[in-house]
């Protein structure tokens, strides 16, 4: 039952305040959203004390037919790669509530209520082992996230939620097809049953692709990620935090869940080719941060290639590769949030996001700057941040499958310094940029309260990831030994 | 020379014909458009009196009883219709119909 | 079928066609032929044509057109239900009541909705 | 008499052949039944002024042949000498063809009238259906002479006249409908003799048992709608004089104009005759006596054929015209009601136990 | 004639008697100044409109309550109540009553407010009740023109209107050609069979020995007669016109109830009397579903005009529903047609309402911007319009979505796989087009400011309509179940 009341609580509180809010009771509202959220955030924890690490098999498994007629059934459970997904999700939301405390005004119950269901469904994508069920998550939440950028977000929104929704609809779509076809030649949508499914080679290739076009789009990888930085702009902070910190994470477990153990043979075949599209993000998608005016826009590309480092540990088919890029995916929820939460900071009080408009911010708000080198430090990988772990796992993976990819994948770290660094520089340090810089006010308690979860996140995950790397171990081995068996 | 039942179906196929060409070519007057059609389901009503008749089965003559009073059914709406056009559009051309873009 | 029995039907009307014709013809090969531009216009007391004579008539027409075929309907059922009337008894005659009284309805309806008045 | 015949019958076959021979004798018998019909149709128009005049105590035509029987000849070879014009704007063929349609029907409706028993010229089962049939085409030849004339007279006329005559069409299919209820049978020779039953009948008292008397409603609405077919008085608004002169006709002359007139006539002996057999017991004598029945029925068809003519002619000397509106309601509101009632009324006779027809 | 055959059609017959007698009421109106001024009710419209709601909610349930196991065949199997014609009838009746509620306000304020409104839907409900329980080629015909019939008439009825008149001459037009069409094949299918009967026909057309020549024809000529009457492409000229033409609560008239006739219609045709042609009909379905997902969707992304842009999404919709129809006799491809038809018309139900419920005297809400907005005028209002745009773009969990599965799955399992891809990329293709209508309600300052009118009850059916598509997409598993039983009891009979 804990996954379902993860899963239904949000929704259920969401849809109270959607029908019971108004924009005359936004105190009310903001109060419900509130206890909803650390109510649904409670609720997950159970999934952190009960998991058991020994084993690979599902845990807090839930089962009840849903549609009999094509035997599609309400199966729910996490095993180690997606049980931190669900507390991650449960928790970013409690984030993005505070977050937006003061700072939306309008259709504030609509806010509070998209951002409660958009994370039920998510921890529903993340909880699904049916085939269909989590498709009809995945796809739900293209819902709250389309009206989301839609109606809070900035001047191009409209463009941006398109884009948005059709770039991920077109993917979905071919996966709908695929699953359909996995049920016809299993007749179940067991994800599980599916991961034993004999399969030849073109079915895997070619369920494989349907599948790929799904998920790259989602993570993104280049070149169809060109609708991740128009979203991110776009977006109402809130927006770009749950974006970056859970959204982009479907996609990768996606390719956990379904592409490697369904596909195996077809995984290995075209892995190649997924590790070069991952460099390509790292690398060129890094130098593409470095040019960036908008402070945005940069940390989207930035979100880019560290999703490239994930897809390419996941495609060197090596326990610390595989457990490198979950790790990178965690944290990299914890610091895409906080980088997108201290813009939003910036961007609440000076409504530019240009980094040519800011200079010397330390000097008017030291504390703010503080936190936001902190997580610029965690964003580019310095040891005893959160990102540093996950990318060093990955690097070493790397280079154990292949020197050159591992010195290209390494190569990452060097450009995220550079971009991370530079527009550090130019924010915070120096002297003061203008007039408006002057006038700024340091955090207040709410702020300071949000940027400090997340900063002690980040730190003890950096130096102590050791709990997360427990969860998941034993069931990256299964996922690997599955991968490298072959279905032919 | 005897008259056969491919004689009838012949008949009824240009008759048929006839009617479809006269929907589709003539961009004039709606009335021949309401001929047409109604030459349409002449060219029915012979193929199922020439098949009843053939086969000795009453059950198409039937149909056809009915066909023709639908006809009439029809015709009488077509021609109320007509008229409220006119009186609206001032015009019965068929060319006329042109604020719909279908 | 007895079709042979038609056949002096048919011969009948081509000879009702022909003496149509017939006199028609007569006339014009005896009666005098000198038409002049005075004489073949149309007759409008004396005044040329105002307007086109195929002009717009009134609608009351068109509602006795349409009428007309709806009611004209009717008497093309009365008639077989009439011959077979002794062999299907009853229920014939309930399900023609039925029919007639929907036909009423009907028939009452454009009556009060000023359908039949000329005026 | 069927001597006579017969001898025809074997000289034809041998003149003619197996094939064309059939062909030549129907139309002999056409010839027979037309050319009469010519004689009657022009005589009519005599007794017609004739009897009016009568009505009205004057003499009526007296000038040309004795009595003024040759009238009719000089009427036809005036109006066969006249010119027959065709206005500039007609369409020259709806033009000529108009006429045609109008007489055609009033001519061919005669192939299955029967005369006496065995005496018709096409004893078909569904006799009754074509002369509704027939008949109606005489619409469309009204209609194309206002539209064909290209006359705001002769159109408004024709619209009148169409609309006058497709209204009452309804009540009289309704009123035949009766006919056929109580006869069960759509040929006319059948629906004769079905008139030749009952008790009335087996007592002598022929004219007890016509259809006229249990029909009562429906024969009066028979013959009034029949008047209002045929646009003659007192149903004649579509030729008012003072209003739209003669109607669809106006721009007809001589022989043209004279088909519309014959066709008039023609179909006044067609309403009368079809009044006789369908409501009037046809060849049958009035009563069931030996001397009357050595009458040849033919006689007492056209006797009875006669005295409906003459009741034409009695109402145009006698009623005033009716007003447009005064017309269409008679027709809709009047005898619709009347007839669906009647009908109704009938069948549930017919299948009653006191059915008096069986 | 037995009393079986007329218990079997006792509900068509309250019907009929009931459309008829509520043409009486028109004498308890009071006198009024002249035809075209009132934009009241008048009492006995009133009265009948009330009568014809309660004989519609009853209709549906009697009609639900029919459900049978075996099939009864009454009139000498000119009429047949199965399962699938008790199912459709209830949803037909059910669509009209919706529709009727919808569209009262609306047409008092445009003076159609009319008892022969009233009476031309019932009787057009009977035609379509008719053909749904057709089961012989002249039944079908004839419920196919009880429904036309009253349809054209209810097209024109704004009399003052030059679009609507346009429009129903062209549906006429077209739909007497179609009409004309679905008759020649099946004067063909008669000479070539011998029968009228579906099941007679459904014998005879396995028979080798009859001349295939005809029946290529008949199929035809039958098909493309089904194609223009389910408004399918290239056969879908008639159906933007006539749905921007006509008032939008007769375009509703025409864009629900129907659909699950037209459906009727062509499962009866097609499987009940087809069958073993199906090698000569299944191309040209498919042929007809491709151009209409294609020139539906793409047509509809240049409208501006929701009816317009609605109708063109109708003809994608049918696409798709046909779709269902390429499997041989698999109740479960069959079913998932139905399935769709019974699920679109919930939700065009709910679109077209909502236009009609956004209208106002002197005011008609149809193009994209008078739906601007519409999230600070009435939250509520679009929220239940993001459901029914959403489930039309068929994103999960509304029922759109389990509807396009459905269908889906069926093109899988009968390896039509190219199919189903084209058919997934013409759903993204439409996605674009109901996204921007949420749009316009969601992102877009309003234009229109007026209050929205709409009493109590409209919002109630509106609301519980806009849930019911959500609820369906959450639990699918009862409809779908209801459709397959329907469908395989049928199937086996």
């Amino acid at each position: 039952m804990i996954l379902s009341f993860s899963i239904w609580l949000p929704i259920i509180f969401g849809l109270i305040i959607l029908f019971t809010g108004s924009d005359n009771s936004k105190g009310y509202v903001r109060i419900m959203a509130l206890i909803a959220s650390l109510i649904s955030f409670t609720a997950t924890l159970p999934l952190v004390t009960g998991f058991d690490t020994s084993t690979a098999a599902m845990q807090f498994v839930e089962q009840v037919s849903w549609v009999p007629r094509y035997d599609i059934n309400y199966f729910l459970g996490v095993d180690g790669i997606s049980m931190w997904f669900v507390v991650l999700t449960a928790f970013i939301t409690v984030i993005v509530v505070v977050a937006a405390w003061e700072v939306i005004t309008v259709n504030v119950s609509q806010y509070m209520a998209a951002f409660l269901i958009l994370s039920g469904l998510m921890i529903g994508v993340f909880a699904s082992l049916d085939g269909l069920l989590f498709y009809v998550f995945f796809e739900a939440t293209l819902i709250p996230m389309y009206i989301i950028i839609g109606v809070w977000g900035g001047p191009n929104r409209v463009y941006a939620a398109f884009k948005f929704f059709l770039y991920t609809l077109l993917g979905s779509l071919l996966t709908l097809i695929a699953i359909l076809y996995l049920y016809n030649v299993t007749d179940t949508f067991n994800i599980l049953t599916w991961h034993k499914a004999k399969l030849d080679i073109v079915e895997q290739v070619l369920i494989f692709g349907a599948f790929f076009m799904a998920f790259a789009v989602k993570v993104p990888m280049w070149p169809v990620h060109t609708w991740l930085p128009d979203a991110h702009v776009e977006a109402p902070t809130g927006g770009s935090v749950v974006l970056a910190a859970i959204m982009l994470k479907l996609g990768a477990y996606g390719f956990l869940r379904f592409s490697l153990p369904i596909a195996p043979d077809a995984s290995q075949y075209l892995a190649p080719a997924v590790i070069t599209l991952s460099l390509v993000a790292v690398i060129y998608i890094g130098l593409v941060a470095l040019v960036q005016a908008d402070m945005k826009k940069l940390v989207a590309y930035s979100s880019i290639a560290h999703m490239g480092f994930v897809t390419l540990g996941f495609f060197i088919f090596n326990p610390m590769g595989v457990e490198g890029a979950i790790v990178q995916m965690i944290s990299h929820g914890f610091i895409s949030a906080a980088m997108f939460l201290s813009i939003g900071v910036l961007y609440d009080r000076m409504h530019s996001r240009q980094i040519a408009d800011y200079g010397g911010v330390v000097n008017t708000m030291p504390k703010f700057t503080a936190f936001a080198v902190l997580f610029a430090m965690a964003n580019c990988g310095l040891p005893a941040t959160s990102g540093f772990v996950g990318e060093f796992m990955v690097i070493l993976a790397a280079v154990d499958y292949d020197f050159l990819i591992g010195i290209l994948a390494a190569t990452a770290l060097i450009l995220g310094a550079a971009y991370s660094l530079w527009m550090t520089k130019r924010v915070f340090f120096g002297d003061v940029g203008n007039q408006h810089v002057a006038e700024l006010t340091d955090i207040n308690a709410r702020e300071f309260l949000i940027m400090s979860v997340l900063a002690i996140f980040t730190i003890g995950m950096g130096v102590y990831p050791k709990p997360f790397t427990d969860v998941m171990h034993v069931s990256v081995i299964e996922l690997l030994k599955h991968v490298a068996v072959s279905k032919l | 020379m005897t008259i056969t039942l491919a004689h009838y179906l012949v008949l009824a196929a240009i008759l048929f014909a006839i009617g479809v060409v006269g929907i589709f070519l003539n961009r004039k007057n709606i009335i021949v458009l309401l001929m047409s059609l109604e030459l349409m389901l002449l060219a029915v009503n012979l193929n199922f009196i020439a098949f009843s008749h053939y086969l000795g089965d009453m059950a198409g003559q039937v149909f056809v009883f009915f066909i023709l009073t639908v006809a009439a059914a029809e015709a009488a709406i077509g021609l109320a219709i007509l008229v409220t056009m006119f009186r609206k559009l001032d015009t019965i051309h068929a060319e006329d119909l042109g604020q719909l873009k279908g | 079928m007895n079709l042979e029995a038609y056949f002096p039907v048919l011969l009948f009307i081509l000879v009702g066609i022909g003496v149509g014709l017939a006199p028609m013809g007569l006339g014009k090969l005896l009666g005098a032929n000198k038409p002049d531009a005075e004489k073949i216009s149309p007759y409008e007391c004396g005044f040329d044509a105002y307007e086109d004579a195929r002009m717009k008539f009134d609608v009351r027409y068109y509602l006795i057109a349409i009428l007309f075929i709806l009611f004209d309907l009717e008497t093309a059922f009365l008639f077989p239900w009439g011959v077979a009337l002794s062999e299907i008894g009853w229920a014939g005659y309930i399900s023609m009541l039925i029919f007639l009284l929907e036909f009423v309805i009907g028939f009452a309806y454009i009556w009060k909705k000023g359908a039949l008045n000329w005026e | 008499m069927t001597d006579f015949i017969q001898t025809i019958n074997t000289h034809g076959l041998a003149l003619f052949g197996e094939m064309a021979w059939p062909i030549v004798w129907t139309l002999i018998k056409i010839v027979t039944i037309v050319l009469p019909m010519f004689g009657c149709v022009a005589y009519l128009t005599l007794w017609e002024r004739k009897l009016i005049g009568w009505m009205h105590v004057r003499l009526g035509p007296n000038r040309v042949g004795p009595l003024g029987l040759l009238q009719p000849i000089a009427d036809a070879l005036k109006l066969l000498l006249k010119e027959v014009i065709i206005p500039s704007k007609a369409s020259k063929v709806l033009y000529i063809v108009a006429p045609v349609m109008v007489i055609a029907p009033a001519f061919a409706a005669w192939a299955v009238v029967p005369f006496q028993a065995d005496m018709v010229l096409a004893n078909v089962n569904a006799g009754l259906l074509y002369v509704m049939a027939i008949t109606s085409v005489g619409v469309y030849g009204v209609i194309l002479a206002g539209w064909a004339s290209n006359s705001k007279y002769a159109f408004l006329g024709a619209m009148r006249a169409s609309a006058q005559m497709v209204s009452y069409e309804i009540a009289m299919g309704f009123a035949l409908a009766a006919v056929l209820v109580i006869s069960g049978t759509l040929n006319l020779s059948d629906i004769v003799k079905s008139q030749q039953t009952g008790y009335f009948a087996s007592i002598g008292l022929n004219f007890l048992s016509w259809n006229w008397l249990p029909l009562l409603p429906m024969f009066l609405i028979y013959f009034i709608s029949g008047v209002a077919e045929l646009n003659r008085h007192p149903f004649d608004v579509v030729e008012g004089e003072s209003e739209i002169v003669a109607g669809h006709m106006i721009e007809y002359s001589g022989m043209a104009f004279a088909m519309f007139f014959l066709a008039e006539y023609a179909n006044m002996i067609l309403i009368a005759a079809l009044t006789s057999i369908l409501f009037f017991g046809g060849w049958a004598p009035i009563v069931d006596l030996p001397i009357l029945r050595d009458i040849p029925g033919i006689f007492w068809l056209i006797a009875k054929t006669f005295f409906f003519l003459s009741c034409f002619i009695w109402l145009r000397a006698s009623f005033p015209r009716y007003r447009y509106d005064q017309l269409m309601r008679l027709g809709w509101k009047v005898f619709i009601p009347i007839s669906i009632f009647w009908i109704l009324l009938v069948g549930a006779w017919v299948l009653s136990p006191w059915n008096i027809w069986k | 004639m037995q009393s079986i055959d007329l218990i079997a059609m006792l509900p068509e017959l309250v019907l009929l008697t009931v459309a008829c007698l509520l043409l009486m009421t028109v004498f308890m109106n009071e006198p009024q100044a002249s035809d075209e001024d009132i934009f009241y009710a008048p009492r006995g419209t009133e009265l009948a409109y009330k009568i014809s709601l309660a004989l519609l909610l009853g209709l549906s349930f009697a009609f639900g309550l029919q459900a049978v196991d075996q099939p009864v065949h009454a009139f000498n199997n000119l009429f047949i109540v199965d399962a699938l014609s008790s199912i459709l009838k209830s949803v037909a009746c059910l669509a009209v009553f919706v529709t009727l509620v919808y569209s009262k306000q609306y047409l008092i304020d445009r003076g159609l407010f009319r008892v022969d409104f009233i009476v031309l839907t019932l009787l057009a409900l009977m035609g379509q009740c008719v053909m749904i329980s057709g089961s012989n080629l002249l039944t079908l015909y004839l419920g196919l023109e009880l429904l036309a019939l009253p349809t054209y008439a209810l097209v024109a009825m704004k009399r003052d209107s030059a679009l609507g008149t346009e429009a129903a001459m062209k549906y006429f037009i077209l739909g007497a050609l179609a009409s004309g069409f679905l008759l020649y094949g099946m004067s063909m299918l008669y000479g070539a069979t011998g029968s009228l009967d579906l099941d007679e026909i459904l014998k005879a057309v396995g028979d080798q020995r009859i001349n295939r020549l005809v029946l290529a024809f008949a199929v035809v000529f039958i098909v493309s007669g089904l194609a223009f009457k389910l408004g399918v492409a290239p056969f879908h000229m008639w159906v933007p016109d006539v749905y921007q033409g006509a008032p939008t609560a007769v375009t509703l008239m025409i864009a629900g109830a129907p659909k699950v006739a037209a459906f009727a219609l062509l499962f009866r045709l097609l499987v009940g009397g087809l069958l073993p042609l199906t090698n000569d009909w299944q191309p040209m379905i498919m042929i007809l579903a491709v151009m209409s997902l294609v020139i539906g969707n793409l047509t509809a992304i240049a409208q501006t005009n929701l009816k317009r842009m609605l109708a063109y999404s109708t003809i994608s919709h049918m696409g798709f529903m046909i779709l269902g129809m390429l499997s041989i006799f698999d109740e479960h491809a069959y079913s998932a047609a139905l399935f769709y038809a019974v699920t679109y018309v919930l939700t065009t139900l709910g679109s077209f309402g909502l236009l009609m419920i956004l209208s106002r005297k002197g005011y008609e809400c149809e193009t994209l911007d008078d739906l601007k907005g519409l999230n600070r005028r009435h939250p509520w209002m679009a929220f239940i319009g993001l459901i029914l745009m959403f489930s039309l773009a068929g994103i999960p969990p509304t029922v759109g979505f389990a509807a396009k599965l459905s269908i889906l799955e069926a093109l899988i399992d009968s390896e039509h796989l190219y199919l189903a891809i084209i058919a997934v990329m013409a759903s993204l293709v439409g996605a674009f087009y109901y996204l921007r209508v949420v749009k316009c309600m969601y992102f877009d300052e309003p234009i229109q400011t007026a209050p929205i009118e709409g009493g109590l009850v409209v919002k109630t059916v509106f609301t519980l309509n806009g849930l019911f598509v959500l609820l369906c997409g959450i639990f699918p598993a009862t409809l779908m179940a209801l459709c397959l039983s329907a469908m395989s009891t049928t199937l086996l009979s």
